[in-house]
């Protein structure tokens, strides 16, 4: 986490560079963001602790918390940052829980197959990112959608997979105990390596070159952005995240069926976290997945009433609160958890910013 | 055309202010434009030309302030109410509409005609090249093509009062000439002109009256023969020029 | 007609290009030398800027080839020729609207001149410097004004460490003060040796400029030369300028209202 | 020894909680449609109201039930949810494999006794990881009580004889976990009684035209029909088959048509299709809590409502009718591994007339005796009526009506 | 003789397909709202059908008299409220804004309505049907349903592209604020537009609830997946092309069913992957250079 501290270099470029730019500053990070590494590290430390200290209810609560939290991660790294919008990110939840299984169902133990399925997923990602990639928009929306229920239709008619009556999970320990602290660990472990990728990513030169090609495609190409190979390395990201996530879910269900697995149900909770959490942050996920749980144990017990709310949520937020919660929050309060951006100080007080205060 | 008093003005702005969010762009800007008068806004790069003209049509809410026309209020009005009691307006970076024709933009632009002169074959009359180029989509003219087509979407309308921001903005020096000697015509066919240009020179030798806005302040105005270089350059960049 | 200036940097040989009925290239051929200072001007719709996307390789010609620095570039993509050292900028702004200034900026450097790190920041900041947005670095680009947006276009151009450097009327709109500072940065560039090739209306800007004035018409050049030359030359004048059809004109705006129409006879 | 916390003790206290999954909402919710006024009606029981004498103590007992909505993810989650954070001490559940079967799953891998019901037995045990075909497997945890393919044909078959026909079955049955069940373990059974079996292909539900199958039944001439379709699918694939000219002399349809809401969608091309039904107002049958008949359950809930009854009342009822059976035998209620091994013995006569666990076709499934019937055209409130005409599996339910060809 | 009827069934069931994409292409294509709540209103729309029938007894082929005037009142007022505010923020939020519509009218319809199927009933006209050769069976209903898609989609193509309202409906869908300097209430344009859709809506929505059953969640759960195809397929913005696309769906899949019923769904679903790969832009639209 070293590349968290604050990473400023003066600007002493070429003996060419005019005095004027030769006393500013390109700054990454900014405080609240140290504050925030120490505070993430102090909190993994915890929830890696926490099976010690709490009883397994909550871990398995906080097993389908990462797990959409992963999901959610990926669907932001795509659209909001790659703007990439899918619908059908779920082909890849499903091939991830199948890969698992077809691997665990040849005894291989279901914790080392998530791995092993989350590259599959990403193996699997350059055809189906061969087939999307010239699409854009509505197009690559629905097209995705579509691969997915292809995926869905294809898997159930494999017998061994239990077709389209699903079937269980073999492998896993039997004592239940060390079941849900092992799953949890393995949960934990993934959404921390998922947000990591994510932070560092983003971080990187990449990340920079993703919002480029989202706002404008040509301008990106015109100042030597290659994009292709770009949004192929986020989509393959993207798809091996949702992989792990549904690698994730089938260990923690121990039961697959292509339909639960394939559920468009998961496009939409991904879209749904994102999108009220805010979307083109890195902690709008982490709010989202937080809303989102809380209405789910508080609410999900009035049944069609929940539901109702659920809808009404989402709706309001899209409309008064466009960027989630946490633009809300950041807004608010100027805080910025995790910098990806850069700052160039000092920048002079622009002209343009009379009056405003 | 109803005989209308010179004195009163077609146009009165009074004491516009509007904000972006937190920006305030214009400080209670005041002027008006007489019937047939042709009227220059000049400034430098983001003293608020556009934001006064888009708040003229209507696109903008002022915070504070009201605007006339031919002594109605129409502060409340939308835009395209505006359009239909007679205010028009060229907006920056032309905005045609993409994926329609360029005959197609046109008629769009007659929705709220008022009666007058202007009819789409007047149009392609002015710009020669329009008329066999009237079935290619709007997307694929070049930026001039564009602007030029932009100002007929205006003309169809009728207005009384046209507003045109960066008039010659992409335009080759043929067409920026054409386009400026219609101006004296339009006026003598009833219509007042507000006009945005970057090119003082160009903007002070047809307009009647300049209005040099610096910072979202009216800082000068007058007629362009008794405005001096010295005080245009002044009030243009006040003191703030970036170095 | 001067000779360019050093061994040839970009040469094109009888491209072709057309939309549909509209010929915007017409076997096309064009020389440009490293470091020369070249205007193109042409009536509205020439093909003037997607003479730029063929050279930039944003559009593909129908025949013909594309050399640059020695290379044919005719197959390869807009990010590749860029890498190779031509940047443009867009006669329509294209900032990426949701980043700042600075990271606009910082794009072009580390994709397009392949810097990291720490000197591509410096390099931004020089360029920043150079084009005059340092004070709006941190300012999100969506909020810029037409006129910063076409710094914004020149700056990013520039930050791509260009060879070649293609210019679509980035003065327009420009007020003289403003002109004399651009043509100022222009000259600057073009003195480190990079080769300039500027389409402008505003004449001046670029008569004060370039060494050498193309004028495209009909998908041709019908001038090439030094720029008072050419803007002597009738065809020039007469699709360009519109001096000799002036008169004609007056004809052709619409039928006004009777009696203003016999007036303007 | 390893420090970690697990699930934590499970409740020692005075109330035995028991979990209740059901789909209220989602596709599947209709076969939910009862449950709400089951509940209203077990509350109200004296045990479930009073609580229950257990080793000389006085337990409450408290019922949390919870939604699957429909979703297979979802029903798996509450089942965990319910096992580890409200430390249930054991869980019904009902209504379509995508219900049961997670639950089950979680239940079996956590040590919490289950009981299912309304999913032919096959389905489940196969669902847990057993063969139906050798069902030696014993899941320590999970115990159901439906009927299985054997029953459906028990039902269907009779009907079939007494119509003439040229004993060619078409079948319908989708790649889903019923549909599957069917393919595998129906198409044999029919075989084996001397029909023909055609089968119209593994479709996936939601299909929206059935009109290749249609043709490809009708060039087998096919007289008899079975299916275990989705509601919708159903509706359109009859609809079709009417107007395609495929009429079957008797169709015999499982899963689909069990509540009156399908068969006002499907309007008077229901009257004369026949099915099952493992619970009705006929049945001869009295509640195990409170004596109350199958006839006045319905009428309750009719009168309650304001809707027609349905099957699910009863199998839901008796969901705790074995919770009561089962904690009434240990001396533990808390301990779930006692509590799972009563509910595998549990033998006794209530809401769904004689369950035994013991003496099931595999280890902890006990079998109901289900009757065949058909729908006629209604006489009272509801367009159409469920009226028994063939009682070869459960002679205590009285002829209601005459067998009459689905298309004559 | 059977590959014939399957394309013949194929061609009607796409009829089905393209009358329920109708009102998703002028959303969708037209207006860039991404509707995920489009199959929940065309349940809505059965449901009112239901309701109207009831009541005043109408014969249930005459039901759309009443019920698509109704919709496209609600078509109009949701615009103007709900889906303008959403599409003034961005597709993203028409995204959730229809994402969260759909939930609530799902379990709304659920709450009030029960969760119990219904369909119109439309008496014998469900059954009926005439035979051309021995093999070859048309059911009236499909025909019917078949001759409105083909009617209102074409005929709206040819109000999009022809008429004033249809060209003020691309102009607002191009850019709302150039359209409104332009002298166009882009609001109520697109309330025209969006009632337009609904109306469509309305009828799908009848007609799905004649040819099968309807419940609160079926519309997001089966068809809604097949009308974005057709769309897409068809080219987004063009209703002829949906027409098509609906076609060329049911097409595709009654080929998959004469080779097996499992591959009904599947071959649609390849059909419109190959339809992506060769010609990413739909069938119909142009190739543009952006
Ligand atoms: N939509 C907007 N949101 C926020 N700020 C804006 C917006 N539009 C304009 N501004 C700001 O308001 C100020 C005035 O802008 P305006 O476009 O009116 O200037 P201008 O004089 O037309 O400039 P230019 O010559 O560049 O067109 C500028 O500082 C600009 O950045
Ligand atoms: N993608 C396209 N499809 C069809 N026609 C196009 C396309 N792009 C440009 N054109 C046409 O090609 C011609 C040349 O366009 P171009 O933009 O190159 O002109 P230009 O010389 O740059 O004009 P201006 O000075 O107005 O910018 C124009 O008539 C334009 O309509
Ligand atoms: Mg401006
Ligand atoms: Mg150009």
């Amino acid at each position: 986490m070293s590349s968290l501290g604050p990473d400023t270099t003066a600007a002493a470029g070429p003996p060419s560079v005019p005095p004027a730019a030769a006393q500013v500053r390109v700054t990454r990070a900014r405080r609240s963001t140290l504050a925030a590494a120490a505070a993430v590290v102090l909190i993994v430390a915890v929830l890696a602790y926490l099976p010690y200290l709490v009883y397994s209810g909550t871990t398995n609560l906080l097993v389908n918390f990462f797990t959409l939290l992963i999901m959610a991660s990926m669907w932001n790294l795509l659209a909001g940052y790659a703007g990439l919008v899918s619908v059908g990110q779920q082909a890849f939840v499903g091939l991830g829980a199948y890969g698992v299984l077809l691997l665990a169902s040849h005894g291989t133990s279901p914790f080392l197959a998530i791995p092993v399925a989350t590259a599959a997923c990403a193996v699997l990602g350059l055809p189906v990112w061969w087939l999307v990639s010239r699409l854009r928009s509505g197009y690559f929306a629905i097209t995705m959608w579509v691969i997915a229920s292809v995926c869905e239709l294809i898997i159930s008619q494999i017998p061994s997979f239990g077709g389209g009556t699903g079937t269980g999970l073999p492998g896993l320990p039997g004592n239940p105990t060390l079941l849900t602290a092992d799953t949890y660990w393995a949960t934990l472990a993934c959404a921390v390596l998922a947000l990591g990728v994510v932070y560092l990513l983003l971080r990187s030169r990449i990340g920079l070159v993703l919002t480029a090609v989202r706002d404008d495609e040509t301008g990106a190409r015109s100042v030597g952005v290659r994009v292709a190979s770009t949004q192929r390395l986020v989509f393959l990201v993207a798809a091996a995240g949702c992989g792990v996530a549904g690698a994730l879910y089938i260990v923690s269900q121990q039961f697959v069926e292509p339909t639960a697995a394939f559920s468009v149900l998961w496009s939409a909770k991904m879209i749904f976290i994102t999108v009220i959490g805010g979307i083109g942050t890195i902690e709008g996920p982490i709010i989202g997945t937080i809303i989102y749980f809380v209405l789910q144990q508080t609410l999900a017990q009035y049944g069609t009433w929940y539901f109702i709310a659920l809808g009404l949520v989402a709706m309001a937020i899209a409309i008064w609160a466009r960027r989630g919660i946490w633009g809300l929050i950041a807004d608010r309060f100027g805080i910025r958890l995790f910098g990806v951006g850069y700052w160039l100080s000092p920048a002079g007080p622009p002209d343009r910013d009379r009056g405003s205060r | 055309m109803t005989q209308r008093n010179e004195s009163a003005p077609v146009l009165d702005v009074r004491d516009l202010t509007v904000h972006h969010g937190q920006l305030r762009a214009l400080h209670g800007v005041s002027l008006s434009l007489p019937a047939g008068g042709v009227h220059a806004i000049i400034g430098a790069n983001g003293a608020g030309k556009s934001t006064l003209m888009r708040t003229i049509a209507g696109l903008h809410r002022p915070t504070a302030g009201s605007v006339l026309l031919d002594g109605a209020d129409v502060t409340a009005l939308r835009p395209e109410r505006r359009v239909a009691a007679g205010i028009a307006l060229v907006p920056e970076a032309r905005r045609l509409f993409a994926s329609l024709t360029l005959e197609e933009n046109l008629l769009v632009g007659q929705t709220s005609a008022r009666p007058g002169p202007w009819t789409l074959d007047e149009v392609y009359a002015l710009f020669g090249w329009m008329r066999e180029r009237r079935s290619q989509r709007a997307a694929q003219l070049s930026g001039g093509e564009q602007q030029a087509v932009a100002i007929g979407r205006a003309l169809v309308a009728n207005p009384r009062v046209l507003l045109l921001d960066e008039l010659s903005l992409g335009l080759a020096p043929v067409v920026v000439r054409q386009i400026y000697d219609l101006l004296p015509r339009l006026v003598d066919s009833g219509l007042s002109v507000l006009l945005v240009e970057q090119d003082v020179s160009q903007a002070l030798r047809v307009a009647s009256y300049a209005h040099c806005l610096l910072e979202g302040r009216i800082t000068l105005a007058g007629h362009p023969a008794e405005l001096t270089t010295q005080q245009i350059e002044a009030a243009y960049f006040g003191v703030g020029v970036s170095a | 007609m001067p000779e360019p200036a050093g061994p040839d940097l970009l040469r094109l040989d009888g491209v072709c290009k057309s939309f549909g009925k509209v010929v915007v290239a017409d076997r096309l051929s064009l020389t440009v030398g490293a470091g020369d200072l070249v205007g193109i001007v042409g009536p509205n719709g020439a093909g003037k800027s997607s003479l730029f996307g063929l050279i930039a390789g944003d559009l593909r010609p129908s025949a013909g080839q594309i050399v640059f620095a020695g290379r044919p570039v005719t197959r390869l993509d807009a990010t590749a020729r860029c890498r190779m050292g031509i940047g443009r900028t867009f006669q329509v702004p294209r900032p990426f609207g949701g980043m700042t200034v600075l990271e606009n900026v910082l794009v072009a450097v580390q994709q397009g001149a392949g810097l990291r790190r720490r000197p591509s920041y410096a390099a931004a900041a020089a360029v920043l410097d150079r084009t005059g947005l340092l004070g709006d670095a941190n300012i999100p680009a969506e909020r810029l004004g037409l006129l910063s947006r076409k710094r914004l276009e020149v700056a990013r151009a520039l930050a791509t460490g260009p060879d070649l450097l293609l210019l679509d009327e980035v003065a327009g709109g420009l007020t003289d003060p403003e002109v004399a500072e651009l043509v100022t940065i222009v000259r600057g560039i073009s003195a480190q040796g990079v080769a300039v090739v500027w389409i402008e209306h505003v004449l001046h800007a670029l008569t004060a400029t370039v060494h050498r004035l193309l004028c495209l018409a009909g998908g041709t050049f019908i001038g090439d030369g030094a720029p008072a030359e050419v803007l002597a030359l009738p065809e020039v004048r007469e699709v360009f300028l519109g001096t000799e059809v002036t008169a004609s004109l007056h004809q052709a705006g619409p039928r006004l209202a009777d009696g203003q129409d016999r007036e303007d006879r | 020894g390893s420090g970690l916390k697990g699930s934590g003790p499970s409740g020692s206290t005075g109330t035995i909680t028991i979990g209740f999954i059901t789909p209220l909402t989602g596709s599947l919710a209709g076969f939910a449609s009862g449950d709400k006024f089951v509940l209203s009606q077990i509350r109200q029981s004296p045990v479930y109201k009073n609580g229950i004498k257990i080793g000389g103590k006085t337990y409450k007992i408290a019922i949390n039930v919870q939604d699957s909505q429909s979703d297979p993810t979802r029903a798996g989650q509450v089942a965990q949810q319910l096992i580890l954070n409200d430390k249930v001490d054991l869980i019904l559940t009902t209504s379509a494999p995508e219900t049961t079967n997670p639950v089950a799953v979680a239940c079996e891998k956590f040590g919490t006794p289950c009981v299912s019901t309304v999913v032919p037995w096959e389905s489940w045990y196969g669902g847990l990881g057993g063969n139906p075909v050798k069902p030696t497997t014993k899941f320590e945890y999970c115990t159901t009580f439906f009927f299985g393919l054997e029953q459906f044909l028990g039902t269907f078959e009779p009907m079939w004889n007494r119509i003439h026909t040229n004993k060619v079955v078409a079948c319908m049955y989708p790649n889903d976990p019923d549909g599957n069940a069917f393919r595998f373990g129906f198409e044999p059974l029919i075989k084996g009684s001397g029909y023909t079996v055609v089968d119209g292909g593994a479709y996936q539900d939601g299909t929206t035209d059935y009109t290749s199958m249609i043709a490809d039944f009708k060039s087998h001439h096919c007289e008899v029909y079975s299916n275990a379709p989705l509601p919708p699918d159903f509706n359109t694939f009859w609809k079709q088959a009417s107007q395609q000219g495929f009429k079957p002399k008797i169709a015999t349809v499982a899963k689909v048509l069990l509540f009156p809401s399908d068969t006002v969608a499907l309007g008077p091309l229901v009257v004369n299709i026949a099915t099952d039904s493992w619970w009705g107002p006929y049945m001869p049958n009295h509640s195990s809590l409170t004596g109350q008949s199958a006839a006045e359950l319905a009428t309750a809930y009719q009168q309650k409502t304001g809707n027609q009854w349905v099957q699910s009342l009863g199998s839901s009822y008796s969901l705790f009718e074995v919770a009561k059976e089962a904690l009434a035998a240990v001396s533990d209620p808390h301990d779930k591994k006692e509590v799972a091994s009563a509910l595998q013995t549990v033998n006794y006569t209530g809401m769904c007339g004689p369950l035994n666990f013991a003496a099931g076709p595999a280890p902890g499934v006990a079998i109901m005796a289900p009757v065949g019937v058909q729908w006629k055209k209604g006489t009272g409130k509801y367009p159409f009526e469920m009226k028994v005409v063939d009682n070869s599996l459960n002679k205590k339910v009285p002829i209601e009506a005459p067998l009459e060809p689905t298309n004559a | 003789m059977s590959w014939v009827n399957a394309i013949i069934q194929g061609i009607l069931l796409g009829g089905l397909y393209a009358l329920f994409a109708c009102g998703l292409s002028l959303m969708f294509g037209v207006m860039k709202v991404v509707n995920l709540a489009h199959g929940d209103l065309a349940v809505v729309a059965a449901y009112i059908g239901l309701g109207v029938i009831a009541i005043t007894h109408v014969p249930a082929v005459w039901a759309f008299v009443i019920v698509v005037p109704v919709f496209a009142v609600i078509g109009y007022v949701l615009q103007r409220t709900l889906l303008q505010a959403a599409l003034d923020r961005g597709v993203l939020t028409t995204l959730l804004v229809t994402f969260g519509l759909s939930v609530v009218i799902e379990n709304g319809l659920q709450q009030f309505f029960s969760a119990n199927s219904h369909s119109i009933n439309i008496g014998s006209l469900v059954s009926d049907s005439f035979s051309i050769g021995s093999q070859i069976t048309i059911a009236y209903l499909d025909l019917v349903i078949l001759v409105v898609a083909v009617v209102v989609l074409l005929g709206l193509q040819y109000f999009l592209s022809a008429s004033a309202s249809g060209r003020l409906i691309r102009a607002v869908a191009d850019d709302p604020e150039a359209a409104q300097i332009s002298g166009v209430s882009y609001r109520h344009v697109f309330g025209i537009a969006a009632a337009i859709a609904f109306g469509t809506v309305a009828l799908a929505g009848l007609a799905f609830g004649m040819y099968s059953q309807f419940d609160p969640t079926i519309g997001t759960d089966q068809l809604l997946l097949f009308a974005f195809e057709a769309v897409v397929i068809g080219g987004l913005g063009s209703l002829w092309g949906t027409l098509a696309g609906g076609i060329l769906l049911g097409v595709a899949q009654q080929i998959g069913a004469q080779i097996g019923a499992q591959y009904e769904l599947l071959a649609g679903q390849l059909f419109f992957l190959a339809v992506l790969v060769l010609r990413p832009q739909g069938i119909t639209s142009r190739k543009e250079t952006a």
